[in-house]
């Protein structure tokens, strides 16, 4: 075991595979000699070669178009977009080439292309540097969405994505990079080696896409989230002083539902949280989810909490998070409806 | 506010009623063009991108130094492959108009560019064709029954009955899957050349647009990336003057050739008659050795003619003349082949009769076994349980619980 | 009044704005001459010329971002994307610019575009002429998207959509350009001259954006569903000999809260239908939302019934296509759940 | 597997720890480009990609026909300007190293570019700038203050506290809000440039990318529709040689100039350059002629050099030679035209010590102006309300009742 952060937990995921197996190649803006401007594919060029770490020209389109053929041709490109903002010039790609490659060809062709995505706010990004686009993605058949809000389960599921011959887009919460983060942006800032998912392996391990983890049980409220709130989330009921099972979905599509499901018949009561703009969200098709399968169980409305139905403001960007605060109000709604 | 508009318009030279007028199009004579060694840095042949390739001449005579010589049964068997390219054309044309299958679109006028570049190209080459390209499934020896089984969408297609009539591939023969997205093949094309770089392999790769889709995004990314990784790859645009009902010029035509469009990125581009099946062999040999050999990219612009309508969707006569194809001077070239062949003592109107009633025969007996595995209305019926296959490589638990939904529903046992 | 079929209303609409207007301007591939393929635009560039009625180049992405352009510079654009399934190349211009100018440059730009797109299967278009992409627009912030099931609607939204100075994304059921459809391949079609929804005022007339209609009233099921589907819906309620309400919600953003909210609090009951994939629809938003509103009313789970989680496949569209069959299965479960 | 890779990977001339090199610079002598009418049909005037308009010699001399010719008023007007964003982006880098404001990016060694170009072209021109033309925004008089403001994100702010930092706009002074996307106004730029044609004015546009950014499909698109339609605009490549830590080559720029990019589409290319004021003036004015009187756009590439790191996020020293500015050829713009007023008798060290200290004032009081108003964490605070606002044009329900959620939580009275 070793103390990492999540920017050296996936470093180290993307170090082993592509140690494992010589056909990982890294393909992204940034990402070679320069490894990358968050630093996640730091070193790689140099251990691996400029022929497996490749700086790519700005066109995330032409990335995601080019890592198909790649792919096509045997090898299993990881391609880093350098902003989850950044993703929608691929999105043509993605939907119309990437998921449906598989099924179009009945079978025959595929393209194991993993992409990575630094998602979400609080480091004061504006409009352009904050976006949790990841709804979009769960919508698409074909893809598997994958976010992760711990450094183990970074390089576990970072490790799977990339073995997967499905196609996955892997966001990376930003804010989570460094540490854990409470969703208060006033406290100092705690590193990874204060907090038990910052304990990961140096081996290789990997963690199957489309399972849960419960990262804290209770028997009043079920709170279902995944990344940067899952840490808010556990501050606002450790706040709240109440008992909740508290579920990081970690992988979106496909969604374990079973883990869903029994928390919720548990306990009766439901919160959803994430980051991206409620309407439309990935809240709206987990509330739908857990509305079908737990319907009779439930004791009161399904609450969604989630960032406001605007664009991610700068100067707001603590009116916007959805915090403790409004994680805590959200509880109150639940536990006291009737 | 309109009288004053200065915005620019492009037109094509004839709508329907008028004369056709190709005068507009930029020729030169045969053998003219020619040929530097494959190894001439791009900026020292960008001629090439301005001129026209062509070796056959109006009288059917191969000159100039790019006549690939090919030989007598060569010539024979790439007429064969374009008259049954046609033959098979025709034929799914008209069981789409008696409703068989449920869409179609011909490659009419253009069959040297599939027939002619597939030629010229190595079996281990990897190509992404364009829904046009049906000539080069015929040339790699997929059944015929296997092209009809995916238009029909029956038990037999290779699709499992979820594309749209046309949208073939091909694995054991490195023909990707056609796509109904314009372009999104060009930029896949190069990784796939990249990553044969990669692995130091010598098999290069090819894809194919139309005019109207060089304005896509991919067409760019495709070019950018070949040209900074010097991919092998094998660019075509087939500039067969009409998008639908959109004239070339909207796709910046107007001005330059499509094959210039590489040039500013160190791109070597080549515009060759897209109907002398020669020049078009010959051209796409030069730039697989080019590829092949470590020089990069080669952006191929074949100067052809849309026959045909867009697609069975379709009604050219809205739009452009009625004879403008008559009126092409490139002309069609299954008869430039054929006259090639005949000039040369090789070939006889008897023989080409021969020829085509033969290959007529040959998609008949196609067709005839196709429908045995069943057509849209009648015979054996793809089970529809196999809709939910294939979406991921195993099957997640919702599309298991779909399946069995759909299957309760229709009171079948799942 | 006149009789019109939904192409010809949407013609009406924009000959009627062009002539009020000299503003607008019609964009868009093979719409100008040829007056597009499913021919919206007929005799429209013979009319307002060549510089109002414009054939474009094949790059949505283009399309969008010239569009935008246009609109800035004080001309109010209608684009027409040929099929829904090709608008993703232009979906980076539409998240990242179109639906966030007016926001980030702080009110003070903003660019009135309108974008047209047919969309929805039932016209052996295969995976990639037969897509429902709504639901990806309705979440974005800064943006509309409508989607009519007759042509009287169409022409009345669609004409509100061009005068609206926030941007709109304006879905046209291709499966119901010539008739309504409910769902039945069997039977012969019917054209618009049928149907109450095929009377068509010759004249200008506009409908609200954000107002949902209910087209049947009932009390014991509130059926929420737009586009193909509210035919389908309609079929399947006479089918099943059940009074209910069906809501063609029309306009997805904004959202009708109210319409939907009155009517499952008088029917405790709710079935939301469309054509799009289920997983992440737009079905997921409206059961989250109806659940938050109605909780305390619901007296059975609120059941979606919408396409299956994988692309539309050309030979299987009427076992893909969410038809009477599956809403009447839908709504036996509703009215026995208890 | 590696060792056979044949995949071409461009490389800088130099990392750290090497020693600068521009020889792959191509490079003209002041005064040796001779100067086209601007009427010229555009395959006449190709060698304009390739080879460097430049004016001012390395002694500071005006050479050719691209002298512009400003006046001493002109030429002293455009020092200031200089002088003037260099002390803006000197004092806006420190405050962000305080703390004081989020982020920075600095337009260091690029002057000239914003400010000959601005100079060059009429108030009624609509310009969508890059985040590095913060030079516009100053030559079009927008109050330091304000730009400033929008940096704080304060009360003042002009995009009411929803940008990151140089995400500036001016409506009334015709520049357009600076996007954080790459490359995304190229086409805008293209569609408003369509749009005064179609209403026949004679505004025209301009736009401005990174070399980096060609990459992307906007650049295509915008070179697409601008060479289709004829749009009068002016599209600009600013070549500084990098993308943060990627080397040009990336781009594609290792063959060709990024101005030969429009050449396949009949788009004259001029490269000139970019730290020579004149040159740029010249240029532009004669691009503008262009675009006004109807003979379409043209694609100018500014060969220039990031002077600073790409943006305060950002150590340059990791991937490029610390000095690798110094050993520029093309020097800096500033002391470029100084020493060229020097020369000529305008000028003296003394008023260019005079001038810097006045320019560093009036930023300084600017700055002492704009704190007054907010800085993200003393004094006034926007009102978080206006985070609902300009969604759309009227709130909609669902943003008036989160906002009346937010004030409740935060016990304020909506
Ligand atoms: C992204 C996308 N946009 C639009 C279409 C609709 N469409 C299909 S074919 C076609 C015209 C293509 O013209 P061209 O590229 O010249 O090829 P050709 O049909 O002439 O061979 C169009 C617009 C599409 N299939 N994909
Ligand atoms: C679509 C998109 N992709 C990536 C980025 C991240 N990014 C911001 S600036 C930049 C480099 C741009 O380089 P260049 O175009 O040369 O402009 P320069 O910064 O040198 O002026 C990158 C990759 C972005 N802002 N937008
Ligand atoms: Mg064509
Ligand atoms: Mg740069």
């Amino acid at each position: 075991m070793k103390q990492m952060n999540m920017i050296q937990a996936i470093n180290s995921a993307l170090d082993l595979v592509m140690d494992k197996d010589p056909s990982v190649i890294i393909f992204g803006e940034d990402v070679g000699y320069f490894g990358g401007v968050f630093r996640c594919t730091d070193g790689l060029q140099a251990k691996y070669g400029e022929h497996r770490v490749i700086d790519a020209p700005i066109a995330e389109g032409g990335i995601i178009g080019s890592a198909i053929g790649i792919g096509v041709n045997g090898l299993r490109p990881v391609v880093e977009i350098q902003f989850a903002d950044y993703i929608y010039p691929g999105l043509d790609q993605i939907i119309s080439e990437l998921a449906r490659l598989r099924y179009r060809s009945g079978g025959e062709y595929f393209s194991p292309v993993t992409v990575r995505a630094p998602c979400g706010g609080g480091i004061r990004g504006g409009q352009t540097h904050s976006q949790s686009p990841e709804a979009l993605f769960t919508h698409l058949s074909g893809i598997k969405t994958v976010m992760p809000s711990t450094p183990y389960d970074a390089k576990g599921l970072l490790i799977s994505s990339i073995e997967s011959n499905d196609p996955v887009v892997f966001f990376e919460p930003k804010r989570i990079y460094n540490g854990p983060f409470d969703g208060d942006p006033n406290k100092p800032s705690i590193p990874w080696s204060k907090h038990p998912g910052g304990e990961v392996p140096e081996d290789y391990y990997s963690i199957p896409l489309g399972k849960a983890t419960v990262v804290e049980e209770g028997d009043e409220l079920s709170i279902i989230t995944y990344g940067t709130m899952v840490h808010v989330a556990q501050a606002a009921v450790s706040n709240a002083g109440i008992s909740a099972d508290i579920i990081d979905i970690r992988s979106l599509v496909p969604l374990d539902i079973e883990t869903l499901r029994l928390s919720v018949e548990k306990t009766g009561r439901c919160l959803i949280a994430h980051e991206a703009s409620r309407f439309s969200g990935f809240g709206a098709e987990l509330s739908a989810t857990v509305q079908e399968e737990c319907f009779w169980h439930l004791q009161a409305p399904i609450e969604r909490v989630a960032g406001w139905e605007t664009p991610y403001p700068h100067a707001f960007e603590w009116d916007y998070f959805p915090g403790q605060e409004r994680i805590m109000a959200g509880i109150r709604k639940v536990m006291e409806a009737a | 506010m309109t009288p004053k508009s200065r915005l620019h318009i492009p037109r094509p030279p004839a709508r329907p009623g008028d004369a056709p007028d190709f005068s507009y199009l930029a020729l030169s004579q045969a053998g003219a063009v020619a040929r530097p060694d494959f190894t001439t840095p791009a900026r020292e042949i960008e001629n090439l991108a301005h001129e026209l390739v062509r070796v056959l001449d109006d009288e059917g005579v191969a000159n100039g130094e790019w006549d690939p010589e090919l030989s007598k049964e060569q010539l024979i068997e790439a007429l064969r492959l374009m008259v049954l390219t046609r033959q098979f054309d025709d034929r799914m044309q008209r069981v789409q108009r008696q409703g068989k299958i449920s869409f179609y679109m011909q490659s009419l006028g253009e069959e040297a560019v599939s027939i002619g570049q597939g030629m010229a190209l190595e079996s281990g080459d990897m190509l992404f064709p364009s829904y046009r390209n049906q000539g080069l499934f015929i040339l790699r020896n997929t059944s015929l029954v296997d092209l009809m089984c995916q238009c029909l969408s029956n038990t037999r297609d290779m699709c499992k009955g979820r594309q749209m009539p046309i949208m073939y591939h091909n694995r054991q023969a490195n023909l990707f899957s056609v796509s109904g997205n314009l372009g999104t093949q060009y930029p896949q094309a190069v990784g796939w050349a990249m990553a044969s770089a990669i692995k130091g392999e010598d098999h290069i790769s090819a894809s194919w647009v139309g005019d109207g889709s060089t304005a896509e995004s991919d067409f760019h990314y495709a070019l950018t990336f070949a040209a900074v990784y010097q991919a092998p790859v094998i660019l075509n645009v087939v500039n067969n003057q009409w998008a639908i009902s959109t004239f070339q010029g909207f796709a910046g035509g107007e001005r330059r050739s499509f094959a210039a469009r590489g040039l500013g990125l160190g791109i070597p581009g080549v515009r060759v008659d897209g109907n002398d099946l020669l020049a078009v062999y010959a051209v796409t040999e030069w730039a697989a050795q080019r590829a092949r050999q470590g020089h990069g990219p080669t952006l191929i612009e074949h100067v052809t003619y849309r026959g045909g309508a867009h697609s069975t969707s379709d009604d050219p006569s809205r739009y452009r003349p009625k004879d403008e194809w008559d009126a092409f001077p490139l002309g069609d070239p299954v008869k430039r082949l054929k006259q090639h062949l005949v000039k040369a003592g090789h070939w006889s109107d008897e023989q080409q009769a021969e020829l085509e009633n033969e290959m007529k025969e040959v998609v008949l007996d196609a067709w005839k076994e196709a429908v045995t595995y069943g057509t849209m209305t009648e015979g054996p019926q793809l089970d529809m349980r196999i809709m939910f296959d294939d979406v991921y490589e195993e099957m997640p638990e919702n599309l298991k619980r779909q399946r069995e939904q759909l299957m309760e529903l229709r009171g079948v046992k799942s």
